[in-house]
């Protein structure tokens, strides 16, 4: 089962578009991982994870998350998350990892916080 | 109509086996006619226990297997999955919701598993390794998700 | 969504093992977008064919396994079993249509495969058994059951 | 996974519900088979099999139905067929057993074919 990855730019912010299953044992966790390195060493800074199209993560795909949140701020950089599926909110609350990201629902007010 | 089914197999430790179990009790809770949500939280559950018995159990080891077993009865899903690793003390894992382990990048499986099920129990196996064993209740309506952590 | 997951298992000689290859394909089918038609049509279609494995072919021996394994990509869901049996010769296989055989008990697993699935082939395999290769395609709409028989 | 199964008597035909599964490697198909040899043994001859809860059927199920079929038959007796879901219907084409078995779509149909 694959992750599938596109990354656009909008107003300096990187939106990273992800979408299918993000789990263990895929090349997906290794993927996504090398994109967030990809885009810190262009100098970006400002990412936006958007799950809008992520049916499916587990633990493992959480530490991923978790895993580019804390490579991205030992840069400098900020990685938030947009568009999350009641299934990953819920994890998100259980794991209490909610604490930790900013969400939001829609694009432009994920691009706007960051000005 | 009294669906009552069982399947119990010997499973090579690897990913492969874990989407296999995950896609079985989907099947089985999807027969049995849980909720949309309750089939997802079960896959998770049966998810990250496989892996936990893939990998930290039998670490991908040829030789050893996962025992996996489910069984529908009424609106009851009763899984149960056991390795032949070394076996490890539940009690002295990290609470991985505690500020000083919310950045690390694993240690939630057993909390999303704990949280997913209605019962959930890991400890030691016969004649070696870990049972875990996870029950979910077809639930009314809404899915239910323990916050008691 | 580009859909393109495979599991490929070694599972043992029991009817607990056809229930479990007829789930993970029904599962996979559904996430693949099949209709329920071609769902039960492969989910049929697998079970035979795991019952001729643990049974003609393995005569459920503990020591014979089945390899099974099942792949989608796109609209397509392809899947191998193979035991480690005798082998035998489907060309030797009487037509269960056939008038003097209507009313025989079995004999019509072959038949079924054949009718369910878009392609469908039988013959011996490396280093011994049987395997079978049956393909679907997912289908527009109404269900396709081949009546070339 | 069971197979249910209910006798009831109807205007001297004996109708036999049948819901769930007919596989092999079930209790299920003995339980027919046993339960066709207990209304022959009670002398009753007409038969019919209410296959309207059954989700399933593969070969060995098919081959169960032709049992029935043959074992009434050698004593005198008939079984025919009820509500068959769409599923069965086809099963029936493929293997053109619906050459051997009277279907019915509703039950007064089915109790009155043997008058
Ligand atoms: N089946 C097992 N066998 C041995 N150790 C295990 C097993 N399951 C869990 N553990 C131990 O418990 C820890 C926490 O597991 P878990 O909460 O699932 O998180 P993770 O798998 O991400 O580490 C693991 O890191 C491992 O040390
Ligand atoms: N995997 C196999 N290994 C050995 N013999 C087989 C295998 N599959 C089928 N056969 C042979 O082909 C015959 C027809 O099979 P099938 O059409 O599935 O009907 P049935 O299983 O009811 O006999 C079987 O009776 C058996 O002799």
């Amino acid at each position: 089962m694959s992750l599938t990855v596109g990354v656009r730019e909008v107003d300096g912010v990187t939106i990273v578009d992800l979408g299918g299953r993000i789990t263990l044992g895929d090349t997906s966790s290794g993927k996504l991982r090398d994109t967030i390195r990809e885009i810190l060493a262009r100098g970006a800074k400002k990412i936006v994870l958007n799950l809008g199209d992520v049916t499916y993560i587990d633990s493992s795909g959480l530490g991923e998350l978790v895993s580019s949140y804390t490579t991205a701020a030992n840069q400098g950089g900020k990685v938030k998350l947009l568009n999350l599926q009641k299934k990953v909110q819920d994890l998100l609350q259980i794991t209490k990892l909610y604490t930790v990201f900013d969400t939001y629902e829609n694009e432009a007010d994920a691009v706007l916080s960051f000005s | 109509m009294p669906e009552s089914r069982s399947i119990e197999l010997k499973l090579e430790s690897k990913i492969d086996s874990v989407d296999a179990a995950e896609l079985i009790v989907q099947g089985l809770a999807r027969e049995a006619g849980f909720s949309t949500d309750d089939i997802d939280h079960l896959g998770m559950a049966v998810r990250e226990s496989m892996v936990n018995a893939v990998t930290h159990g039998n670490g991908y080891n040829k030789e050893k297997y996962v025992h996996f077993s489910v069984r529908t009865t009424g609106g009851k899903l009763e899984i149960s999955i056991r390795d032949e690793g070394e076996g490890f003390d539940p009690g002295g894992v990290p609470d991985p919701t505690a500020p000083e382990n919310l950045l690390k990048a694993s240690g939630r499986g057993l909390l999303l598993m704990n949280a997913l099920v209605d019962e959930f129990q890991v400890g030691p196996a016969e004649p070696c390794g870990t049972r875990v064993r996870l029950v979910k209740s077809r639930s009314g309506g809404e899915s239910e998700i323990k916050e008691d952590n």
